[in-house]
């Protein structure tokens, strides 16, 4: 199982700040593929994603346990 | 030295995590919220954060100027929640020996802020509202989408 | 906006100042006694100011500022008689809508005010005082006279 | 007459912070070489000089009321 994070935008658009999924053994890119079939509106692509609280390329596998986020660009200060 | 925060922050406190007699100068930014950008008139705005890698990220922005400035010494305090306008949103302090390493790793907290913190901002407008650096566009603009900030 | 005072500086008060809606960004320099510099120990300091004139130079550098970044607004109170060891000599505040100015605007106020305004520093140490920029020296020096300050 | 003002390292050579003397209709450069030969310890081209809190020229005349500051070089902030 992993938890995966949504902030921002995605959050507005998923309704939702967090889920619980079983998608480990994935890359980070066959994740965000996942999250797009199911929401079209979104484009992963403009994300970047953080697992464990550390940003990772796209090639990243996802391990059981991991906590994956997806940034979009951010915007504080 | 770095934190993330939902109550209005005390700037003397910030400043005064970096008070220290080796300093001969502190240098303090505080981005407050500004009412009009690009002539759009702000009503509010709302700070978003992933709180724990937040605090984290600051950190590593505290790590690369020990690195860049060994004589600095910075703290970081970012608000999140609703703001209004001249809230502020985050204060930088940092002191050094020498100014210019005091202003330049001041100005480099910000950047680096602004680069990697997982911090979003919601601008609340009379005829909508929208996550800068966002590429829905859940509302209107005369003159197309706002660039990103500065 | 521009003050030589006696008494303790307060960087809120200073600060306020310039705090307005139309501010994105307020930067502010403290400029702290230091104990060490080049390696010698600083007991205390003493700063002179001819203060009317001061005051004058001061807001000169408010009207160049006005005129380099239109959009900028400065206070400056710096603080004259003696100081101890990360007491506060000066504080310098600038808003602007956007941070870029408001550091800019800053640092050019405290090298303008080490250039233009009457305002003199004299240190004392273990072993003798001398008035910075003084060419008399009434100290001995390890290591040959101080350069200026930074 | 006119009032010159003393400041910093010069004050303390001097032991005043102000004197009033009969020196008018005399150039900046004149004032200082008149102080250069009461207190050769000093020498005045170091020192800018502003008459009425403004920075002039040693050209300058001087002229009756006027106050006179010399002002050794500036370390403040």
């Amino acid at each position: 199982m992993i938890t995966v994070l949504f902030f921002a935008e995605i959050r507005d658009v998923i309704g939702l700040d967090r889920i619980v999924i079983k998608k480990d053994q994935i890359t980070v890119l066959q994740l965000k593929r996942y999250f797009e079939s199911k929401y079209p509106l979104l484009s992963f692509d403009q994300f970047m994603t953080a697992i464990n609280e550390s940003f990772v390329t796209d090639e990243e596998m996802i391990k059981d346990q991991d906590t994956v986020a997806f940034i979009p660009p951010v915007s504080g200060g | 030295m770095f934190k993330i925060v939902h109550d209005p922050i005390s700037v003397e406190e910030v400043t005064n995590l970096v008070s220290r007699r080796e300093a001969g100068a502190i240098t303090v930014f505080i981005g407050t919220v500004r009412e009009l950008t690009k002539g759009k008139r702000t009503l509010s705005l709302e700070y978003q954060a992933y709180d724990t890698m937040a605090v984290k990220m600051l950190g590593q922005i505290g790590e690369e100027i020990k690195n860049k400035w060994p004589d600095a010494l910075v703290a970081i305090t970012h608000r999140t929640g609703k703001l209004e306008i001249a809230d502020i949103a985050v204060v930088i302090a940092v002191s050094a020996p020498h100014r210019k390493t005091a202003y330049e790793a001041n100005e480099y907290s910000i950047e680096r802020i602004k680069q990697i913190v997982p911090i979003w901002k919601k601008e609340f407008w009379e005829d909508g509202t929208m996550w800068i650096g966002d590429q829905l566009g859940h509302a209107e603009y005369p003159e197309g989408s706002p660039s990103k900030e500065e």
